[in-house]
């Protein structure tokens, strides 16, 4: 319980030095929110047949370990299984009555419930692994510069993004100095005696609310701290701001975000065509 | 004060993997061996990085099950059934940042908790917190109700001292003592703790990267390199191996800097003098042969 | 050029009355001017760095740096002459990675691409950082990380660098190292440097020592000049490196040591000087 | 305390202090590292075993600090669990963000409106509405998007209690805490306890 950066998955930034590693993550970061929409958008099983390949695709180039994503999932995937029994077993909408195979009480499996809930369970998979492959490519750095590049010239509208991406940056570089900070707190206080790990809910959120106090104070501190340091070095706000950081988006990236668009826009409007 | 013949602290082949089966895995401590007999008076000094903290985390077990074992008065305190609450009880250990240890609010009620924590009466527990809030120099009547925010940094340090010192522990561990203090935080500090040295039969460790403070404090030196005890030994032989210590980043008292500066002109000049006091009479004494 | 006339702040907290903080400070800063600010907590010196780049105004008397007036209105031209490294890197550092966070400065003044590069590849060399540009802060030493902090100041072109006790939370033999690398850009970019320390021994390194107790400037000079007040700084919570106590010591015992003495080889020297002089060969024959 | 002249450069309404920037990044730090130490989740017997406090900072960002940076604690607490959520429905970006956004909102607006009255009832009503916005957005969204069926409401709601029950406990320890940091009060008054330790 005290080595708390064990538990620390924030970011799953795993470097393989894969193709899909190196792509640039602006256009990674677009790829991803095309995949997003299309979890959206597509929703018959002829559809989810053509683009859960696509991601498989992607990660087979991203040269991830199958049994890492695997062992990292088993929660999720176990999860998910629980909530779509439960979607089945209590589907709200209207039923045929010749769809229903089994009913209870209120409980009732139906043809109608099983494929809403297949569609509903291919979709968060399909959002699981997006996200997921997202992250296990890039890290949390190279993404925030690339939030920060893509959505600049709205900052000429005067959309802060800027300094929304900044809030993003500076919570992650917090994170690992409060956990240290949090981790030498729970020694501190085990060696004087403090009950960790007992007694009921309300007693622990008082004592956690304790040792939130001292975190939260530190971190208005440091808060102030940063606050001078930023004024100090001529910091005001992300008008007028150039950036040092350049992305450099390759021929092959291009390709390749153009092909996931065709690949999305194909299981989104082929099975509905009719032809399948 | 004599040490006596069985260790009150042991550890045998001691190894601790900080975050072992992660990426990041470090290897703090790599077979350590070490005794520390009643009265004993321990510096345990390395550069940063070197598992000095880790050491003092295994001394009152705030880690996972390492390999190697860990003894407090002949019992293993690693194994399953062990009273880690009575081993916490035993051996008092101020951490480097006052603010991490102290649980309650103000003054008082933080000295106070170790006590009460330990289910002793209202009554013994308020002398305690008078003795120990006077021990450190902080004046019972003026500063039991202060909060402890509105202190300063070296008095934050001297109240988690008092929360320990309330809890009349026969050892003492010290993280860093004076870290961070102003010149007058700290030799008073350094005051106080000499004090409570001679006043009490503690048996001491001070952790520290530098021999500035532990050289005052500490009679024995174990350093430390890389999760490896390099040196061990009574302090002033240590001290002689000056161009070892600053090969491992460890800084020496500014008197063994004279001394080693005046060796150069009085080739017999002992290196390993600790005070001021001792550098004085040296001089005069080859001055005096001069 | 610092300039600082009858300077006076109080902070005002709430309901309680103001509590000086500084009180009629007048000090001088020469360009290039190499400079120890001592003084024990709570004696002014943090309180004077945040007035000298506005991040706090004057209650009285005036502050002017490069004969620029420090007043609202003024706070981005003189940040632009003064840089400030604060004593702990993880309350300044503000991007993830070494490279990004010294270039924050320079994008905030809104350079060119080319400028910015050029600026962070100079000041992470002139630090020894040249091959660290890519690593994430998170993982440095707190060493490391005062000097991306200090590459971060210097990526500013300050005239001036205000240190804000940054060597408290180091070992000392990382903070010896600091300061030796701020005195060589001390030398060879002629960037005053004006440092806050507890360390006597530090500030024994600098050519002028200024001492500030209860929020006044008490003392100011040279090491040698300043160390001398033994007694005069120990009545106010400061100490003198361990040496020149000792040269206290050996000449209130009567021994003759000449001249200025602040370290170990300076004593050397002086005891060499004396064991040669014919006037203690006499008396010691 | 600190005059800050660091404000943005003109007083548009996007535009946000330097101060509100770095405690926003601050708050979600903490929400994030009681996600990823697990401190922020606490035994509770129910189906799901374990009560959130992750949305606390955003709370206390609301209350202590106003709704741009309880907006924005929020919004760092929701992408934290968007990219790192091991609950399906919580992989729906739209689920795990959106309705953080206005955990911090409601919370000024209680803190703010009884604060003059109590601070206890301010703040433990800012915790109680502020997980309240928390539960019933992520469910009502969740539903929506057809990830959960309605009947599957009933069993949450004792876990919805709990977590605004501890939400409140929580947020009036810190705020108290807090509150008297900044009071800048160096004596605590007498105690009368009989059993007096200190």
């Amino acid at each position: 319980m005290f080595e708390l950066q064990r538990n620390v998955i924030f970011g799953q930034f795993v470097d393989t030095g894969s193709p899909v590693h190196r792509m640039d993550p602006r256009l990674k970061l677009a790829a991803a929110f095309v995949l997003i929409v299309a979890s959206f958008l597509i929703d018959t099983f002829a559809g989810y047949a053509l683009v859960l390949p696509l991601l498989v695709l992607i990660h087979v180039l991203s040269r991830v370990p199958f049994g890492y994503l695997l062992r990292g999932s088993r929660f999720f995937l176990g999860f998910l299984v629980f909530i779509l029994v439960f979607q089945v077993l209590f589907y709200p909408g209207e039923v045929q009555p010749s769809n229903v195979l089994w009913s209870w009480g209120v409980l009732s499996v139906s043809t109608t419930g099983i494929r809403f809930a297949a569609i509903v369970g291919l979709r968060v998979l399909l959002l699981y692994y997006v996200t997921t492959m997202l992250m296990l490519t890039t890290s949390l750095v190279d993404l925030t510069n690339a939030l920060e590049l893509v959505f600049r010239p709205l900052q000429r509208l005067r959309v802060p993004v800027n300094e929304m991406v900044l809030v993003f940056v500076i919570a992650i570089k917090f994170v690992p100095i409060f956990i240290e900070e949090i981790e030498r707190l729970a020694k501190a206080q085990t060696a004087r005696g403090v009950p960790f790990d007992e007694g009921g809910a309300i007693k622990r959120a008082r004592r956690i609310g304790r040792l939130l106090v001292p975190i939260f104070i530190s971190g208005f501190n440091r808060a102030d701290v940063l606050t001078t340091a930023m004024n100090v070095r001529s910091y005001r706000g992300g008008r007028g701001r150039t950036k040092l950081r350049r992305m450099h988006a390759s021929a092959g990236d291009w390709t390749a975000l153009v092909l996931i668009i065709s690949w999305v826009l194909v299981a989104w409007q082929f099975p509905a065509s009719g032809w399948l | 004060m004599e040490a006596g013949t069985s260790p009150v602290i042991e550890l045998k082949n001691f190894r601790y993997t900080y975050l072992e089966g992660t990426p990041r895995a470090v290897e703090a401590i790599r077979d350590v061996s070490l005794e520390i007999h009643r009265g004993e008076r321990v510096a345990i000094v390395g550069a940063t990085q070197s598992g000095k903290s880790t050491l003092v985390d295994a001394l009152v077990y705030l880690l996972r099950l390492g390999s190697g074992q860990v003894f407090y008065e002949g019992e293993d305190v690693t194994a399953p059934g062990y009273d880690r609450g009575k081993l916490r009880r035993e051996i008092g250990v101020v951490f480097q940042s006052p603010d991490a240890q102290i649980v309650e609010n103000i003054v008082g009620a933080d000295v106070a908790f170790g006590p009460t924590a330990a289910g002793i009466p209202a009554e013994e527990t308020r002398k305690r917190v008078e003795e120990s809030l006077n021990a450190v120099g902080l004046s019972y009547p003026e500063y039991r109700l202060r909060y402890v925010h509105a202190l300063s940094g070296g008095q934050r340090r001297r109240v988690a001292i008092a929360g320990v010192l309330a809890m009349r522990t026969p050892v003492l561990v010290l993280d860093e003592p004076t870290a961070g203090l102003d010149p007058r935080g700290r030799r008073e500090l350094l005051d106080l703790l000499l004090n409570l040295r001679k006043e009490r039969e503690l048996t001491l460790v001070v952790c520290s990267a530098g021999l500035e403070e532990a050289s005052l404090l500490c009679d024995r030196f174990v350093v430390l390199d890389a999760g490896k005890v390099v040196m061990d030994g009574p302090a002033r032989e240590i001290l002689r191996r000056s161009n070892r210590l600053a090969e491992l980043d460890i800084s020496l008292p500014e008197t063994v800097n004279v001394a080693s500066e005046l060796k150069k002109i009085f080739p017999d000049f002992p290196t390993s003098l600790l005070t001021e006091e001792e550098l004085e009479a040296e001089i005069l004494k080859h001055l005096g042969a001069g | 050029m610092i300039e600082i006339e009858d300077l006076s702040f109080a902070y005002r907290t709430g309901e309680e009355d103001a509590i000086p903080a500084l009180r009629g400070v007048n000090l001088r800063i020469g360009p290039g001017q190499f400079v120890a600010v001592i003084g024990h907590n709570g004696s002014g010196k943090s309180t004077l760095v945040k007035l000298l780049v506005a991040v706090l105004y004057p209650t009285e008397g005036r502050i002017r740096v490069d004969g620029i007036p420090v007043r609202p209105g003024n706070e981005w031209e003189v940040r632009e002459r003064i840089s400030v490294v604060f004593q702990d890197p993880d309350d300044q550092l503000v991007m993830n990675r070494v490279a990004d966070d010294v270039a924050f400065g320079p994008e905030n003044l809104g350079l060119p691409r080319e400028k910015i590069a050029e600026r962070v590849h100079s000041s992470l060399e002139a630090l020894g950082l040249e091959e660290m540009g890519e690593r994430l802060i998170e993982d440095l030493s707190p060493g490391q990380k005062q000097r991306v902090a200090i590459a971060g100041a210097l990526a500013m072109r300050p005239r001036f660098l205000v240190l804000d006790e940054p060597t408290t939370l180091l070992p000392a033999p990382v903070a010896a190292r600091l300061i030796s690398t701020v005195r060589d850009l001390n030398r060879s970019g002629g960037m005053g440097v004006l440092h806050i320390t507890h360390s006597m021994s530090e500030a024994a390194l600098f050519d002028r020592v200024v001492v500030m107790d209860e929020g006044k400037l008490v003392l100011d000079g040279t090491p040698a000049e300043i160390f001398r007040e033994v007694d005069r700084l120990r009545s106010i919570g400061l100490d003198v490196p361990p040496a020149v106590s000792l040269v206290h010591r050996l000449r209130a015992r009567g021994v003759p040591l000449e001249g200025d003495i602040l370290d170990g080889a300076d004593l050397r020297r002086a005891l060499a000087a004396l064991a040669e002089s014919p006037a203690y060969r006499r008396c010691s024959g | 305390m600190m005059t800050e002249s660091g404000s943005g450069r003109r007083g548009s309404v996007f535009s946000f202090r330097v101060r509100q920037i770095v405690v926003a990044g601050v708050l979600g730090a903490i929400a994030v590292l009681l996600g990823v130490t697990r401190w922020g989740f606490i035994p509770v017997p129910n189906l799901a075993g374990n009560a959130t406090i992750m949305h606390v900072p955003a709370i206390l960002g609301g209350a202590l600090e106003g709704p741009v940076v309880g907006f924005l604690a929020g919004a760092i607490f929701g992408i934290f669990s968007w990219i790192d959520a091991t609950i399906p429905l919580f992989k729906d970006p739209i689920v795990a963000v959106v309705p953080r956004l206005f955990i911090g909102v409601v919370a000024w607006v209680v803190f703010a409106l009884l604060r003059k009255r109590s601070l206890s009832v301010a703040s433990a009503l800012a915790g109680i509405l502020g997980s309240a916005t928390n539960t019933v957005g992520v469910l009502g969204l969740a539903v929506w998007r057809g990830y959960l069926p309605p009947a599957a409401i009933v069993p949450i709601i004792p876990q919805a209690i709990a977590e605004a029950i501890l939400a409140a406990i929580i947020t009036v320890v810190v705020v108290r805490g807090v509150m008297l940091v900044r009071s800048g009060r160096t004596t605590a008054p007498e105690t009368k306890d009989e059993e007096r330790r200190y």
